[in-house]
């Protein structure tokens, strides 16, 4: 069971951390079953695998916020018991979660000293906490301001605060639980740097993430988890994206083809001239227009916070604009509020699943039953058959393949990959002439993810027309047949998909339209 | 004129300090991240205990330590219901405040051996600031306070400077604000956030001494009447900061005192009864609005749950 | 044994967490009780007496249409996650708009009763309805305003009944009696059970329906759920929050007009207040959880522990609020049930753990 | 139930030595008429050598439950306390006509047959407090604390502000009422309020707020004003500082009445004023020195006083009562 284990370390010194025949179970869910990870020091480590692997759990372990049920954690090639986090910050050990866990109402600073002040009389010195994170910044060649409010940064920099918490603490070993999965291009470019940066400085690094592209060129090594137990460990200078993808999924990955064929008939979608102020925490939009025709899918691409949301915001029927007119079909939708908007047909897939898509704590079918339940087989005559929404439920789940326990479970129960089909296949099932989608695969595995790309494209096929937001340019690549880019809220180049090519796109973002406009890139407010 | 305005601050600052204290405790909940709704139970308890015990020991002193004493025990019920097991908070503390009502009634009537009011004769109050009576102003304004009056303002400034500059101060409010993330830096969220609720039991328990030693002599049924609701509404209006729950608190008091006044150039009590209530909401409401405008802007559907208790003790922090 | 865990995982919290929570505060009540020098059994006799027994049952009847009122006022808001603490508000401003009506309106006679219990549900209706814009478009919690408008609403009604609607030459505040087609007809035999239990129960059928079987009770859930998901699926979370409390503040309104236009027939200052319908309400709401149709259920018990805890004083000498302890105990072993359910997960959970 | 004296618990309640149950409006604890009024009921008790039993009420359904219950134990008399019982004394004695039922400090109108009423015009008295408020200011403000505005507590405003002026018209009364959630048993407003009286510069100040007077006296004894009581002498609350007390014998009349209909003399309206002696000052006690009130270093006033009783009593002076509509 550990002789992988034993001939590596036999090489030379101790790995600097190693996780010995972990098994944890939840309940009847048997998370992580008896794996063994070896972290050499000075490497970066790509853990990957699908949604629900034991990814998280195995990595929560080796941070003290879960007890395995058997099995050790060495540091240093000594055993530690590691019941706390507090025992695994003494370690050496340091962690950035999936979701960011930061203070928004305090300073970079406080952040980063949290339970680790510089003190005097019991009081926090500020200015020496001020001092260290400029310190701990410069090492590792980061820009960050210690008296910065975090609720007021862009999630890059929300990510370095988390980075600077660990160093703060002396990690010898960073836990990155899927670090890029929120990041725009260029931040997942400078967050890499960092990493490597901290690996030459004798850092070692778990890299936790469902990208290939990144596992390649970021990490030394690869290990795969599917279902609990660990099904490859590869050397990334020795292997190919095809060996990943298929010992996480257990096949070869089918991209989905995007059939682009001619786009006909009258826009589903007219957008003209909308223009909003900018307010805090939210992005101006300044005079954007743009149609979206049946069996057409038209791209959004951009760093987050350039006023994609409140454009999207606009047409659904969420925010107001200033000025400007958006129709569907012809039809003016000013004064119109998102029920209405959607009855005349529109669907809409948000970013933020947990928070505004899905209703943790409502059942699967409860889920799946809103914007249903006011019209057959659901909702007839102002009565609501409770039959019907379990019937419509199943259906949808067993045509989705949505992985779940039966639609009377509780959302919560589901994993993201699986909520996020839940979101779609409420959406898709409206068979709305226009469907909005924000970001439909962040933080899905590459499987579920293909599945998501494949279901979008059948939509367009039978004519629907998509308004795609995404942060990810191969995706926009993967799907949309033309591409426009916002910057600082205005449309600042449109592509046809052959031209979207990701250098192309991606200096775009950054600089505008082609032009190599100087200027910030973080974008005005705090994205999410 | 002169001597009225001090008179009428007096008043403000007397009528204030029980509710003060109490809702001090509520903001220190507040940013530990526990929603208190009990603390009208926590300044009963607090009240009754401070009584008997003055009467048993014929110390008031020993009534005021019996108060913090029993009212920290009293609000192990929340430390331990909402916050160790999770249970609903507001269901637990509409449960301590019944029982806080009916168990001093009947502890006063099988113990006490009285009904409706307890203030025999020889129960030791709190003795008055007559050591300050001789210095102007401050003579005038607390010379027949008890020590706890400006112990109760000075405490709100402490306790500010304590939240802002102390580690213990940085870890509570960031407990508050986000569990997961101090747990994760290995602070005991829990045991915190127990200790916090502990602590504003002891202080509600200072309010009820205040009230039932202080402001007066004597225990009555139901005797707070209300002052522990409107130190709630006094830590929603102040959004968990000390400072602003002590403005609060004088608006509230001063509403009240200026009520009274109004009464005496003839106003009806019933309407005078409604104005401290009418203030605070109409404070509330110009208060709320802006964050809520605020929110609303940067994310309409966050904004959507701003108006709940959770979302309003932690308004910055939305999603 | 996993096939017992299983169906205790099923079928236990639902229907045994109330059943225990009552047991234990029985268990407590007894032990006061006994601290108290009282033979619990005699004492819960005399509690039984005083609520249930031929010559109470009157009272007893009266009491629960009340309570049931302001629990329906409070479990309707709650569904969607909103606390109305307000019920005294509400309940005095249906009180004292009927029984205005009933004094004042002119007209037929046939017309006076309905018009007076429109007229209470209206201005129930009416108050409770003010906290949901201080809600959704000033962010003021509704458990807050609910609570700081009971207090001037009980006061206006107080001035109300002091000056412009008092009886001449009566010492108390109160309303002189109202005209006899104001009366709630009473069941035979009885005086004070009337057509407003009658009133209060179809509001309790209409609430059922409505949560389990209409588009609208759906919407309700949802908003309870989660805001943002509501409003994103474009449910109108302001219009919810406004029907909602609309439809508590006028059952609360309804009871307040039920109780003038019952004996004696007046609106009495405090009168509405004072017996604690509201708070009873809240707790009964609390102990049914998010199933309206436990409601009469929980109104019951908490109506024979506050209206038989004055016949246990009378007839046994243990103070009322024994009562109120009880009350209590049954609430805060209620909020505990998150454990009960907490430990049947862990057993099934061991359960299944052993077979794999 | 504070004077259970035995017995008496769900029975059939058919003792051969009688028994009378007596029913409050509110709970007894801290309010001195209706403790006044126990005392009354236990002393013609003894005497009797009847049973006593208390039903403590808490707002009007539980009166009527209590009238009711009491009747089915079929005592001798059914003692009803003030005028908030005078709803169910209206209804209830009709169809029991076999049942005794005596009201004090009320009347149902019309009286049934088996109806004994016993009022009080405390307004006379408070009349005189009046006058002798009038005689003693210094500063020409007086002013009274009421639990609540209602017409009956009205009758200890208007009469006192009425015979200070009688007597002085230059003197301005102040009325404040504590009014809030618990209006008979919140003695913090009631001390706020009597400080508010103390700091316009009132010094002759009546108290008649249940409950909350308690933290009214303390001002009061922190030399804040001399006060008056109300229904019992008080003069000890406020050791010094209190003047006199507006007495309403309400143990005498309840005793009396008790009595007269046990001699089979039912039925009556016993008003109870000066002239009966059922209401009073301290003043007129002829233990007065020893009541530790102020009134009893003033011979003088008290002289004037018994000359205002006096007039009122044979009509030269005729009291206003403002319960009276
Ligand atoms: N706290 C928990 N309670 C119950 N089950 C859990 C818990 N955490 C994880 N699981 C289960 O353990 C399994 C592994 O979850 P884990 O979070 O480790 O997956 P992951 O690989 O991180 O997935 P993802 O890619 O979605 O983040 C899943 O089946 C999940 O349902
Ligand atoms: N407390 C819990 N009880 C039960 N299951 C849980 C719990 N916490 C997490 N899980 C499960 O753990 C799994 C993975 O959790 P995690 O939060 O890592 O998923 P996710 O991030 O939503 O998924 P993705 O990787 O697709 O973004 C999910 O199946 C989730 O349902
Ligand atoms: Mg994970
Ligand atoms: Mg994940």
């Amino acid at each position: 069971m550990t002789d992988g284990t034993a001939a590596r370390s036999a090489a030379g010194a101790p790995p600097a951390a190693e996780l010995r025949g972990i098994t944890k179970r939840f309940g009847p869910v048997l998370a992580v079953d008896g794996v063994d990870l070896v972290l050499e020091r000075g490497t970066v480590h790509a853990v990957v695998g699908e949604n629900g692997a034991g990814k998280s759990t195995l990595m929560s372990v080796l941070y003290g916020l879960h007890r395995p049920d058997a099995g050790q954690v060495l540091r240093d090639g000594r055993e530690v018991r590691l019941s706390s986090p507090l025992d695994a910050i003494a370690a050496g050990l340091g962690m950035v979660h999936q979701n960011f866990r930061l203070f928004g109402s305090l300073t970079v600073a406080e952040n980063v000293v949290y339970r680790a002040e510089p003190a005097r009389f019991g009081l926090v010195d500020r200015s020496a906490a001020e001092r260290r994170v400029e310190e701990l910044s410069a090492r590792i060649g980061l820009d960050v301001d210690p008296t910065a409010r975090v609720d007021t940064l862009p999630l890059g920099v929300r990510q370095r605060v988390e980075i600077l918490k660990a160093l703060h603490r002396q990690a010898e070993v960073l836990i990155l639980d899927e670090p890029t999965a929120v990041l725009t291009p260029g931040e997942v470019d400078s967050l890499f740097v960092v990493v490597r940066r901290m690996a030459e400085q004798g850092t070692t690094v778990a890299l936790v993430t469902h990208k290939v592209r990144e596992v390649l060129e970021a990490t030394d090594r690869v290990t795969v988890l599917r279902d609990g137990v660990v099904t490859a460990r590869l050397t990334t200078a020795q292997t190919t994206a095809g060996e990943v993808v298929e010992a996480m999924i257990g096949r070869g990955l089918v991209p989905a083809v995007n059939p682009r064929g001619a786009v006909s008939g009258e826009p589903v979608l007219e957008v003209s001239g909308v223009r909003m102020p900018a307010a805090p925490g939210a992005s101006r939009v300044q005079d954007v227009s743009l149609r979206v025709s049946p069996g057409e899918v038209v791209g959004i691409a951009g760093v987050s916070g350039n006023g994609q949301r409140e454009l999207v915001e606009a047409v659904v029927g969420l925010r107001t604009a200033q000025a400007g007119t958006v129709r569907l079909r012809g039809r003016d939708l000013a004064g119109l509020g998102v029920r209405e908007r959607r009855g005349l047909g529109i669907a809409y897939v948000p970013e933020d699943r947990p928070g505004v898509g899905t209703a943790a704590a409502l059942s699967v079918a409860d889920n799946l039953a809103l914007g249903h339940h006011r019209t057959p087989p659901i909702g007839r005559r102002g009565r609501l058959s409770p039959r019907a929404v379990r019937a419509q439920a199943a259906d949808l789940v067993r045509r989705l393949g949505v992985k779940t326990a039966g639609v009377a479970v509780p959302l919560s129960s589901l994993s993201g990959g699986n909520a996020q089909k839940v979101v779609l296949a409420r959406e898709l099932h409206h068979e709305a002439a226009l469907l909005v989608v924000e970001q439909p695969t962040q933080g899905v595995d590459v499987g579920a993810g293909e599945e998501i790309h494949r279901l979008l494209l059948d939509y367009r096929a039978r004519g629907g027309a998509v308004l795609l937001v995404s942060y990810e340019i191969s995706e926009l690549r993967a799907l949309a047949d033309r591409v426009l880019v916002m910057l600082d809220g205005a449309v600042t180049a449109e592509l046809d998909a052959a031209d979207a090519t990701e250098e192309v796109l991606g200096a775009a973002m950054v600089h505008g339209g082609g032009a190599h406009a100087a200027g910030t890139t973080t974008g005005g407010g705090a994205a999410r | 004129m002169d001597v009225l305005n001090l008179a009428f601050v007096a008043a403000v600052l007397t009528s204030a300090a029980p509710v003060l204290y109490a809702a001090l405790g509520g903001a220190l909940c507040g940013r530990a991240g526990v929603f208190n709704i009990a603390l009208e139970g926590q300044l009963l308890c607090g009240a009754f205990a401070a009584v008997a015990v003055s009467w048993w020991s014929g110390s008031p002193w020993l009534g005021v330590l019996a108060a913090v004493v029993s009212t920290a025990v009293f609000s192990f019920v929340l430390a331990v219901g909402a916050v160790a097991w999770r249970a609903d908070p507001i269901i637990v503390a509409v449960g301590m405040n019944l029982l806080a009502l009916g168990l001093t009634g009947f502890i006063m009537r099988e113990a006490l051996d009285a009904t409706g009011t307890f203030a025999p004769a020889g129960l030791q109050g709190l003795p008055d600031l007559d050591a300050i009576d001789g210095v102007p102003v401050l003579g005038a304004v607390l010379g027949r306070a008890t020590v706890l009056v400006p112990v109760a303002v000075v405490l709100a400034v402490a306790l500010s400077l304590w939240l802002a500059r102390t580690s213990v101060g940085l870890r509570l409010r960031g407990v508050g604000e986000h569990p997961e993330a101090a747990t994760s830096l290995g602070v005991p969220v829990t045991r915190y956030q127990m200790a916090t609720v502990v602590v504003a039991g002891a202080l509600c328990g200072l309010g009820g001494a205040q009230l039932s030693l202080g402001t007066v002599t004597a225990f009555t049924e139901n005797m707070t009447a209300g002052r522990g609701w409107v130190a709630v509404a006094a830590v929603m209006l102040a959004v968990n900061r000390p400072l602003w729950v002590l403005g609060a608190c004088l608006l509230f008091g001063a509403a009240e005192a200026w009520g009274f006044r109004l009464q005496g150039i003839g106003l009806p009590q019933q309407l005078t009864d409604a104005a401290p209530y009418l203030v605070t909401l109409v404070v509330l409401v110009l208060s709320r609005i802006r964050v809520r405008r605020r929110l609303s802007a940067a994310d309409p559907l966050a904004a959507e749950n701003a108006a709940h208790p959770e979302a309003v003790i932690h308004p910055e922090e939305t999603r | 044994m996993s096939a017992l865990a299983q169906r205790l995982r099923l079928g236990a919290p639902a229907a045994l967490v109330p059943l225990g929570a009552v047991a234990v505060a029985a268990l407590v009540g007894a032990l006061v009780m006994l601290a108290a020098g009282v033979d619990p059994l005699r004492g819960y006799d005399a509690m039984f007496r005083g609520a249930l027994s031929v010559s109470n049952i009157d009272f007893a009847v009266a009491g629960f249409t009340a309570i049931l009122a302001m629990s329906l006022a409070f479990a309707i808001p709650a569904r969607m996650g909103e606390y109305n603490l307000g019920g005294d508000g509400q309940l005095v401003a249906g009180g004292i708009a009927a029984a205005a009506v009933a004094l004042y309106l002119p007209g037929p006679a046939v017309l006076l009763l309905p018009a007076c219990v429109l007229a209470g549900a209206l201005a129930g209706g009416a108050l409770a309805s003010v906290s949901a814009p201080l809600s959704t478009r000033a962010g003021v919690p509704v458990i807050i305003s609910t609570l700081l408008l009971s207090t001037p609403m009980v006061a206006l009604a107080s001035y109300l009944v002091r000056f412009p609607l008092a009886e001449e030459g009566s010492p108390v505040p109160q309303t002189p009696r109202l005209p006899d087609a104001a009366h709630l007809p009473a069941f035979p035999g009885m005086s004070y059970t009337n057509v407003g239990l009658v009133l209060v129960l179809a509001v309790l059928l209409v609430t059922v329906y409505v949560d389990a079987r209409t588009p609208v009770g759906y919407e309700i859930r949802v908003a309870g759920a989660n805001r943002g998901f509501a409003a994103y699926g474009g449910l109108s979370v302001p219009r919810l929050t406004l029907g909602t409390l609309a439809a508590a503040g006028a059952v609360a309104g309804l009871a307040g007009a039920v109780i003038v236009m019952s004996q004696p027939f007046r609106f009495i200052d405090d009168a509405l207040t004072a017996p604690g319908y509201t708070f009873a309400g809240v707790a009964a709401a609390l102990l049914a959880g998010g199933r309206p149709a436990l409601l009469p259920v929980t109104a019951a018990l908490f109506t024979i522990l506050s209206v038989g805890a004055a016949g246990m004083e009378r007839d046994v000498d243990v103070p009322r609020q024994l009562g109120q302890v009880l009350q209590a105990v049954v609430i805060l072993v209620l909020a505990l049930r998150v454990l009960a359910a907490r430990w049947m997960a862990a057993r099934a959970r061991r359960a299944a753990g052993g077979r794999a | 139930a504070d004077s259970d004296s035995g017995g008496g618990d769900g029975g059939d309640g058919g003792d051969s030595a009688g028994s009378i149950i007596v029913i409050t409006p509110n709970p007894v604890g801290g309010n001195n008429f209706l403790e006044l009024a126990l005392e009354g009921a236990e002393r013609v008790a003894d005497e009797e050598g009847l049973e006593l039993d208390v039903f403590e009420s808490n707002d009007p359904t539980s009166i009527q439950q209590n009238v009711e219950a009491a009747v089915r134990e079929q005592p001798d008399i059914i003692v009803g306390l003030t005028f908030s019982l005078e709803d169910a004394f209206a209804t209830v004695p009709t169809d029991n006509p076999d049942q005794q039922f005596l009201l004090v400090d009320g009347c149902p109108d019309p009286q049934p047959d088996n109806v004994t009423c016993a009022a009080f015009r405390e307004h006379e008295a408070t009349y005189l407090a009046g006058v002798e408020a009038g005689l003693l200011t210094q500063t020409g403000r007086i002013g009274v604390v009421g639990a609540l505005d209602t017409p009956f507590i009205r009758r200890w405003v208007d009469p006192f502000l009425a015979g200070a002026q009688s007597v002085n018209p230059q003197v301005a009364s102040t009325p404040l009422f504590v009014g809030g959630d618990n209006p008979f048993g919140d003695p913090a407003r009631g001390g706020a309020q009597a400080q508010v009286l103390a700091d316009g510069g009132a010094d002759q100040v009546l108290l008649a707020a249940s409950g909350s007077n308690v933290g009214a006296f303390e001002v009061a004894a922190a030399g804040g004003f001399q006060a008056y009581g109300v229904d019992v002498n008080e003069c000890g609350s406020a050791p010094g500082q209190v003047v006199d007390n507006v007495l309403k014998n309400v143990d005498v009349a309840l005793a009396e009445s008790v009595s007269a209909i046990l001699g089979g003399d039912s039925g009556g309206f016993q008003v109870y004023g000066l002239a009966e002696d059922g209401v009073g000052l301290t003043a007129f006690a002829d233990d007065v020195a020893d009541s530790g009130c102020l009134i009893a270093d003033r011979p003088d006033v008290i002289e004037q006083l018994e000359q205002v009783r006096d007039q009122i009593i044979d009509g030269t002076i005729t009291v206003d009562d403002p319960a009276a509509g």
